[in-house]
């Protein structure tokens, strides 16, 4: 709660947060925001965006804003449920691992750091065509599954000096149980690196689907944001020159993109005031100007 | 020196292979180019016999046995002579080696024996009028390079030894590679090109690419909205011609696992009702950019093989082909597929449920396109139907077992409409072939199909043709949808000489299933 | 034991060793520690960073396993004792940290802080009289119930901080505190508040307490007793007065020498000699010596060998 | 000495693991890869024929144990057998080809990106707050936030297709000779202009931002302010204090981003149609080429190790104090 | 009387806040001569090292060193200095020791580096003259010149310390500022590092300014003290004259709640 207070505080957790709200808004009521199904023939062919259709048509005259509309459900709803995953493991494994350390800290760490040596992208293309035809479900669920390292790392880093902290001690020492020293004594102070962790993560969900689907690993029958783009590609989009095609889910991705961004960098700030800027710079620069003082 | 540029086949590198019985692993241009074929039948010309290796065949009267006679002198490119032991070799050579018999050949040939040293004679298991066509399809080795190869199915044969216009590989890297005339070929006379080079070019846009700025002579390729993207930018020059090929067709499996599913697909009144709910000209539009051919036949011949075309056919079942909503949902109706459980979907006339899935392979997009449209007609029609795409690898085995529900399939072309119904009617392929997936079973037809192949007289065969084609089209096994065009584009700025809609004298296309290409290559001038 | 002292000790360190590092580089953090903790009495822990004080707490709090030697709690060695004298062990032995920024957690409330040691140690305690009790608490160290408790550490002073470390340290109603360098992160002002508390508690609940500083200035001002370590060793002990004034040991001399003293001046050479000698007496006190000798009635050294 | 030899264990063992994971991932895979290849060449093949090509491929149906056994030492003998799709290519060979395209791509494109975004982030946070600064955070979480594939089709769209500045795809121009021409040298690097460009557009932006807050972190130390305070020109303390100070932990995560540019290339190889070792995983999975799949996760995960190692190197080389330890 | 070496006159120091500025140094004067030993002592947080940095100008945004504040350091203005001019008035002046020891040598430069740093910045000397001055200094504070090719990792801390007051030294500067230079150390190093620069002191003639929040170390070792209340300077004098007569009731105060190691113990009955 303190977090999101001070979140609408930063002037870049704002406008990331409204970027999220907008997209997330458009995901809950599209159907009200178009009247074309994003999966029927609403026109031509490659129209390009026009009164009728206001981002164009595709290949197959399907409208580019309906589909951008409705895929934004699939995007959104793959990166937070992947970026939930992927937070709860890892942030359950890396306090597991930097709390209790001895072996069970070796055994995590080990398999941590092998799975960070072993490309990400490349063993879930792997993955996915094993599974074929991989469902937005079923992409979350792998992404899930292999993209916990990151987040026990740092994780872990950090329970490791938190465990050093007297507070945990003195727990130790009033004999709390070993899993409410690390539910509520350490987990508390983990908020924003887990929070940087999960938003982190939701990013990297969002563009490993895009990017799964991208290469034609995805469920062609889903309206998303990397199906689009797979049907643009596929669609030769570029040299017939339906750019709108093409750019449509391009930019979507990139707005999610950049707003999860800035709400990560705003969590960094919060939890690292040094790195905060603020409005006193402004206010010195202009004190400075006028003459009030110097350095 | 005249160079002709060719891009015959798509990939990302060179491998020097020049193995003939390498189907996938070869390069493009070794069959046809560095092994000539004994004969060429031109399918555009009725199957029309050009000789090339064979001055001529026989076929005998029993029609168990053929014989070959070769050309005089003919001579491998390194100048040792070619002559009938060759053709015994290869063909004893493929019997030890099942793995090189990529057409499946050995199995329909008792024997072949040397009658002397330009004869050899085939002798059949079975009478079959139309060996010739399938015997024509396995090239000739030479004995004194093969018959010391260990292992001829790894083996690259870098450096080959052949009998056709374009044997010698004069330069070879992943990116690129030339191919130069035969120094002792037998038909030299004909051959004004000198060398093809043969660019890597990775994909569609890169054909696109290079033929667009007028690199390329002669290649295969999908082209999207080619007027503007190729023609256009030198209408005088850049030229395409596409001619209908294989047949892609609905099909719903007659022993699909799923029992409610089973008894709409197994009755007709289902099936033609379906037909009708396809909206052909659509899915050519869009899924296919225009460039394939609609096919309306019901007997699933279509304009391909219009020749033999019964029109009979056309007259009692031609409403069946035609896409026609209201009449699709009508004939539903009539056969009694009404929503009868009242979850908006139709159900059999005894209530239970269908819910169709239609298989696609992954990635193959033009049919995803094609699916996606035609779910559209058959969704408003009231049908539960959805669409899966697998691996192309699970579609086959499930095409093969017939254990899916609905699917596209596709159906190579072939000189006459006995091989489009043997493949996909033949009870002793179900289970083999994904071309039998329908796993429709039908003993007339099986008996006519036999009797085909052993009646010399054309008139006779026309007969038993027509007949085939009416119990085809009045059972709709397959749903026929288009016949898919073979790419064809060309620069006529240095040579001429090119096959095209005005002149249709063989199919030009160079991809490595048309044997007729050679044909084309010999046609060709350079410009001055 | 070495101290003179009639009641019988509550907690003892029995020839304790601990050895960290390497086989072939051994550090000894403690080396044949022995101490008692009386109840009623402060023993002070004085030597320079590095020496093993914290060590010597850590063993205490069982945070650490002996290498050698003895923890006898009540008279009655700690070895692998079963759980219940463990967690009566817990319940009885406290610990006050040095820094009061990290030693309350910054996520949870005073009240929060107060609250988990009487669920834990005093179960049969009802919502009501717990509340009771948190006031109590806080009161006891003279901070305001209504006011403190509703807040989360970093919005008390570093003094009022350390007062809710004593407080939640006295909460489990314990007999013995280990305060380890409890005001050396305090300002001067609030310092002085700090030491009464804790002379208070003692006087008042009759705790014994280990107080663990490099200050002997304030270790005079709290405790009775008083230990000089060095390298590990226990090198001078005994009475307050005693060891302050008449250090026998060179080591305790030359700490005395260097602490900051304002009545004299840099100019001063009193302790000169010792100064001189920092080296020498440095490397000879770090050497093990197990005599041990007596200077006056409750003060012994462990001579520095020559 | 001892943490790099600790370290060399841990990535023999990691290769370990991963080419166990490799061996046993292909072989899940649904579907035949004779039948595939038959299935897209659209011909038919009798069972023997099959029976006897699978023979040929070692596709044999030896218990797991056995193929596992024999897998593990032609990986170490470093066989990785023959490509189906480009048979009888070996896979090494056929690795080979791409993976200079790889290094090349990926080992330009690192440096750049790395220098720049260093530079950048030491920079912005030596003129923290000024506009500069506020810029350049914005480009860099923008950069860094947004998909790869995103902006390799971006890339493409304006210079390749709308102004038309630079071809769309391949890594040479296809009808030149390969070899050491200038005309082959400048084809190469007009094709590799924009998957370099947009690679280094995709990682600068982390760099920048990880350098800025290391930067950050590091400002407020004593032995930053004591450089100032020895009057030494701005440029060398803020150089030799804090970057060369914050370039530590820098170069710890480019460890971890050496996974992130691997992915990043193997998306823009294939939308650039570069012809690296992405790409070539790519084409090996649709085609079901196991063998490649199976090298290729191997190398990537060797080309992973090798450069974690190489960070781990120069951590020390950069780190005194990890020298004696 | 000489002219002092350093003079502050009405030192404002203001932190920017978004909002609301923090004054945290306020109406600040005082003066320091030739050779003196000017002890400033007070809380954490009441402005030391405030003044500290703006001696040397070290400030960064947001502090504000507020106009009609003057600092003068052998009568030259340092406030108006341009940057050129302030970085060689930098430690060629005015050198500073820094709160902790361990974090004030830059841990990826050899000794030698960080002293030829200075010695070619400020005299341009080669790398060869610029290891003979170290060497030289070095000595001065007892620590063996093969050092040099030591990283700072390599020291301990007491060392460091003596290896920074060398640096401090090399330009021979007029006055050292020390801003709780010992606090990380225990109190024999720290007595030991005082008393050599008590001494280098009195054989070098420079100003010392220490800083420190131990009363009784800088009783012991200042001249003259200044006491520091949130900001303000609320009593200068003599060491011992504030010491025996503190005239401020903070002052007071502050002695009152210092336990002594010698003579009576402060009584309970002196609480406050
Ligand atoms: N966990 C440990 N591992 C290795 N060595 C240790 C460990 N804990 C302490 N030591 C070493 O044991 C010695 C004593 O350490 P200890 O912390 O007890 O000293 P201290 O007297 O409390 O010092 P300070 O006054 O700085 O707190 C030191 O040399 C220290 O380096
Ligand atoms: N960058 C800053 N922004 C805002 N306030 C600051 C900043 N730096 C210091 N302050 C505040 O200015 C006041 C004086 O700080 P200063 O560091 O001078 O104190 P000090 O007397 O040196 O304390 P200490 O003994 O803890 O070093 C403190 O209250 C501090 O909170
Ligand atoms: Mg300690
Ligand atoms: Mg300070």
């Amino acid at each position: 709660m303190k977090l999101l207070r001070q979140l609408l505080h930063n002037k870049k957790a704002v406008i990331g947060l409204a970027i999220l709200t907008i997209i997330v808004l458009v995901a809950v009521f599209a159907p009200l925001l178009t009247e074309y199904s994003p999966v029927r023939r609403v026109g031509r062919p490659h129209q390009p965006p026009s009164w009728d259709h206001w981002l164009g048509t595709t290949r197959l005259g399907h409208d580019v804003f309906s589909r951008l509309v409705h895929g934004a459900r699939v995007s959104l709803a793959v990166g937070f449920g992947a970026g939930l995953l992927i937070t709860v493991i890892g942030t359950i494994l890396g306090i597991v691992a930097g709390y209790k350390g001895g072996v069970v800290d070796e055994v995590i760490n080990f398999f941590t750091n092998m799975v960070l040596v072993i490309p990400n992208l490349p063993l879930l293309l792997v993955l996915a065509a094993f599974i074929g035809q991989a469902s937005p479900l079923v992409i979350a669920i792998i992404l899930g599954f292999t993209s916990w390292a990151w987040g026990v790392r740092v994780t872990r880093s950090e329970t490791l000096s938190i465990r050093q902290r007297d507070y945990v001690k003195s727990a130790e020492m009033l004999g709390e149980p070993g899993w409410r020293i690390m539910a509520f004594e350490i987990f508390p102070n983990l908020v924003s690196i887990v929070g940087i962790n999960f938003i982190g993560s939701v990013i990297f969900a969002v563009i490993a689907e895009a990017t799964l689907e991208f290469l034609g690993l995805g469920d062609p029958n889903t309206v998303s944001w990397g199906i689009m783009l797979y049907n643009a590609q596929n669609a030769s989009a570029l040299s017939v020159g339906a750019w709108w095609d093409l750019l449509a889910p391009c930019f979507a991705l990139a707005l999610l993109g950049l707003g999860l961004a800035l709400i990560n960098f705003a969590i960094d700030e919060i939890a690292n005031p040094r790195l905060r800027t603020g409005g006193m710079l402004a206010r010195w620069v202009g004190m400075v100007r006028l003459g009030e003082g110097k350095l | 020196q005249s160079v002709l540029t060719v891009s015959s086949e798509q990939t990302t590198t060179y491998v020097r292979n020049f193995n003939p019985f390498g189907q996938t692993s070869a390069r493009a241009t070794t069959l046809d180019f560095i092994y000539e074929p004994l004969v060429v039948f031109n399918r555009l010309k009725s199957n029309e016999a050009n000789f090339r290796l064979a001055e001529s065949y026989e076929l005998a009267d029993d029609l168990k046995s053929i014989t070959f006679v070769l050309r005089e002198g003919l001579m491998w490119s390194d100048g040792e002579p070619l002559t009938a032991d060759d053709v015994v070799f290869t063909y004893d050579y493929i019997e030890q080696f099942p793995a090189l018999d990529f057409i499946s050949v050995s199995e329909q040939i008792a024997s072949v024996e040397k009658v002397d040293d330009r004869t050899v004679r085939f002798n059949l298991e079975e009478a079959n009028s139309l060996i010739a066509n399938t015997i024509v399809g396995m090239p000739i080795v030479p004995e004194h390079v093969w018959a010391d190869i260990a292992d001829p199915v790894t083996f690259a044969n870098e450096n080959p030894v052949g009998s056709g216009p374009m044997t010698e590989i004069t330069r070879f890297t992943p990116q690129v590679y030339e191919q130069c005339r035969n120094p002792h070929y037998w038909d030299a006379d004909n051959l004004a090109v000198d060398c093809m080079r043969m660019p890597q070019l990775a994909d569609n846009p890169q054909v696109l690419a290079a033929l667009a700025d007028g690199t390329l002579d002669w290649a295969t390729s999908f082209i999207p909205d080619i007027d503007n993207t190729f023609v256009a930018k030198d209408p005088e020059h850049h030229k395409y011609w596409f001619t209908p090929s294989s047949l892609v067709s609905f099909q719903l499996s007659q022993v699909t696992p799923d029992e409610n599913n089973r008894k709409a697909f197994t009755d007709v009144n289902f099936r033609r009702a379906l037909s009708m709910l396809i909206d052909r000209q659509t899915i050519v539009d869009i899924a296919g950019y225009g460039y394939p051919l609609v096919n309306e036949d019901p007997s699933m011949l279509g304009e391909l093989y219009k020749s033999f075309s019964n029109p009979e056919v056309e007259a009692q079942f031609g409403q069946y082909g035609k896409f026609d909503l209201e009449a699709g949902i009508a004939a539903l109706d009539a056969a009694g597929y009404v929503d009868a459980d009242g979850d908006g979907f139709r159900d059999n006339p005894d209530g239970t449920p269908i819910a169709i899935d239609i298989m696609v392979p992954n990635g193959w997009t033009d049919w995803i396109d094609a699916v996606q449209i035609s779910m559209e007609t058959m969704t408003e029609a009231g049908l539960n139907v959805k669409m899966s795409t697998p691996e192309a690898a699970v579609w086959t085995s499930g095409l093969i077992a017939g254990d899916y529900s609905m699917t596209l399939n596709a159906l190579a072309s072939a000189a006459n409409p006995y091989f489009p119904y043997i493949r996909s009617f033949n009870p002793g392929d179900f289970g083999k072939s994904r071309f039998t997936a329908p796993h429709w079973e039908n003993a007339e037809v099986m008996e006519l199909l036999g009797q085909y192949t052993q009646i010399k007289d054309p008139a006779e065969q026309k007969a038993v043709m027509d007949k085939l084609q009416l119990i085809v089209a009045e059972a709709m096994p397959v749903i026929p949808i288009y016949n898919s065009p073979s790419f064809y584009e060309y620069n006529t700025s240095r040579f001429t000489g090119w096959a095209d809609a005005d002149d249709p004298k063989y199919s030009p296309v160079v991809s490595n299933a048309n044997p007729a290409r050679l044909l084309q290559l010999l046609d060709l001038e350079p410009v001055e | 034991m070495t101290q003179g002292n009639a009641s019988a000790p509550i907690l003892a360190l029995d020839k304790v060793s601990k050895i960290f590092g390497s086989a072939d580089n051994p550090v000894y953090a403690a080396r044949d520690v022995s101490f008692a903790l009386h109840s009623g009495r402060t023993l002070a822990l004085v030597g320079e960073s590095g020496s093993g004080k914290t060590t010597a707490a850590r063993l205490i709090m069982r945070e650490y396993v002996p290498d050698r030697g003895r923890l006898l709690f009540r008279g009655a060695p700690l070895g692998n004792a079963d759980r219940t004298a463990l967690k009566s062990y817990r319940s009885s032995v406290q610990m006050v940290f040095q820094d009061p920024f990290s030693s309350l957690n910054p996520a949870h409330t005073i009240h929060y802080h107060l609250d988990r040691p009487l669920r834990l140690h005093q179960r049969a305690l009802s919502g009501a009289r717990r509340r009771a009790a948190i006031d109590e608490l806080l009161a006891r160290v003279k901070l305001d119930p209504a006011l403190v408790a509703p807040k989360f550490p970093h919005e008390l002073s570093g003094g009022q901080r350390q007062r809710i470390s004593i407080a939640r340290a006295l909460a489990v109603n314990p007999e013995v505190i280990v305060a380890d360098e409890p005001t050396s992160m305090l300002d001067v002002s609030v310092r002085l508040g700090i030491l009464n508390l804790l002379n208070d508690m003692k006087a008042q609940l009759g705790l014994a307490l280990l107080y663990i500083t490099h200050d002997i200035a304030t270790a005079r001002y709290v405790a009775e007793d008083i230990m000089v370590m060095y390298a590990g060793q226990i090198v001078e002990w005994g009475e307050m007065e005693s060891v302050l004034g008449n250090p026998q040991h060179p080591y305790t001399r030359l700490l005395l020498s260097a602490v900051p003293d304002p009545d004299r001046r840099f100019s001063d050479t009193r302790f000169d000699d010792e100064l001189s000698r920092v080296e020498l007496i440095r490397r000879q006190s770090a050497l093990p010596q197990s005599d041990i000798r007596q200077v006056a009635q409750n003060h012994f050294i462990r001579p520095m060998l020559q | 000495m001892g943490f790099l030899l600790r370290r060399l264990a841990f990535y023999l063992a990691a290769f370990l693991a991963a080419a166990t994971i490799n061996f046993f991932l292909p072989r899940l895979m649904p579907g035949d890869p004779i039948q595939i290849m038959f299935a897209s060449a659209g011909s038919e093949l009798s069972l023997e024929n099959l029976n006897a090509l699978k023979l040929t491929f070692g596709f044999i149906d030896a218990p797991l144990h056995e193929q596992y056994l024999s897998y593990l030492k032609s990986v170490f003998t470093g066989d990785l057998g023959r490509s189906i799709k480009y048979f009888p290519l070996p896979v090494t060979e056929l690795l080979g080809r791409a993976l200079v395209w790889t290094l090349g791509l990926v080992g330009i494109a690192t440096l750049i990106a790395f220098s720049l975004g260093t530079f950048l982030g030491v920079m912005a946070a030596w003129r923290r707050g000024t506009l500069f600064d506020s810029v350049v955070s914005l480009l860099a979480i923008f950069s860094s936030s947004v998909p790869a594939v995103v902006v390799s089709l971006i890339v493409l769209f304006v210079f390749g297709y709308t102004l038309g500045w630079f071809p769309n795809g391949y890594a040479a121009d296809p009808m030149l000779d390969p070899g050491l021409t200038w005309e082959y040298a400048r084809s190469v690097l007009y094709h590799g202009t924009l998957p370099m460009f947009t690679l280094i557009t995709v990682l600068t932006g982390g760099f920048a931002v990880t350098m800025r807050n290391n930067m950050i972190n590091l400002l407020g130390e004593d032995y930053i302010v004591m450089g100032r305070a020895k009057g030494l020109s701005e440029g060398r303390v803020m150089l030799w204090y804090a970057a060369r100070n914050a370039l530590l932990p820098t170069v710890s995560s480019l460890a971890i981003a050496i996974g992130t540019i691997l992915s990043g290339s193997l998306i823009i190889e294939v939308v650039f149609n570069y012809p690296g070792l992405g790409n070539t995983l790519y084409q090996a999975i649709l085609a079901r080429d196991y063998p490649v799949i199976q090298g290729q996760l191997l190398i990537m995960t060797a080309a992973m190790l090798v450069s974690n190692f190489v960070v781990d190197l120069s951590y020390v080389l950069l780190d005194p104090r990890l020298k004696k330890a | 009387m000489t002219d002092p070496v350093l003079s502050i006159r009405n030192l404002n120091i203001d932190y920017i806040g978004a909002e609301t500025d923090f004054h945290a140094v306020r109406n600040v004067s005082f003066e320091i001569a030739q050779g003196e030993l000017f002890g400033l002592a007070g809380e954490s947080g009441c402005g030391k090292s405030t003044i500290a940095f703006a001696v040397s100008r070290l400030h960064r945004p947001p502090a504000l060193i507020r106009k009609g504040s003057q600092i003068l350091v052998g009568g030259r203005d340092v406030l108006a200095l341009d940057e050129d001019e302030l970085r060689r008035f930098r430690w060629s002046e005015v050198a500073m020791v820094f709160q902790s020891a361990m974090n004030s040598l830059n841990p990826v430069l050899t000794i030698e580096t960080q002293f030829y740093d200075v010695l070619r910045t400020h005299r341009g000397m080669s790398r060869a003259a610029a290891r003979e001055r170290a060497a030289e200094l070095l000595e001065l504070v007892d620590i063996s010149p093969d050092r040099l090719f030591s990283y700072p990792h390599q020291c301990s801390g007491g060392m460091r310390q003596r290896i920074v007051i060398a640096i401090c030294l090399a330009l021979d500067p007029r006055l050292l500022i020390m801003d709780e230079p010992t606090t990380a150390l225990d109190v024999v190093v720290q007595r030991e590092i005082l008393q050599r620069i008590d001494v280098l002191r009195r054989r070098l003639g420079f100003s010392v300014l220490f800083i420190t929040h131990d009363l009784s170390l800088m009783v012991q070792v200042s001249d003259r003290i200044g006491i520091m209340l949130e900001g303000e300077l609320v009593e200068v004098d003599d060491a011992r004259t504030i010491y025996r007569s503190p005239r401020h009731d903070y002052t007071r105060r502050l002695w009152a709640s210092m336990p002594k190691l010698h003579g009576a113990r402060i009584g309970q009955e002196q609480r406050p």
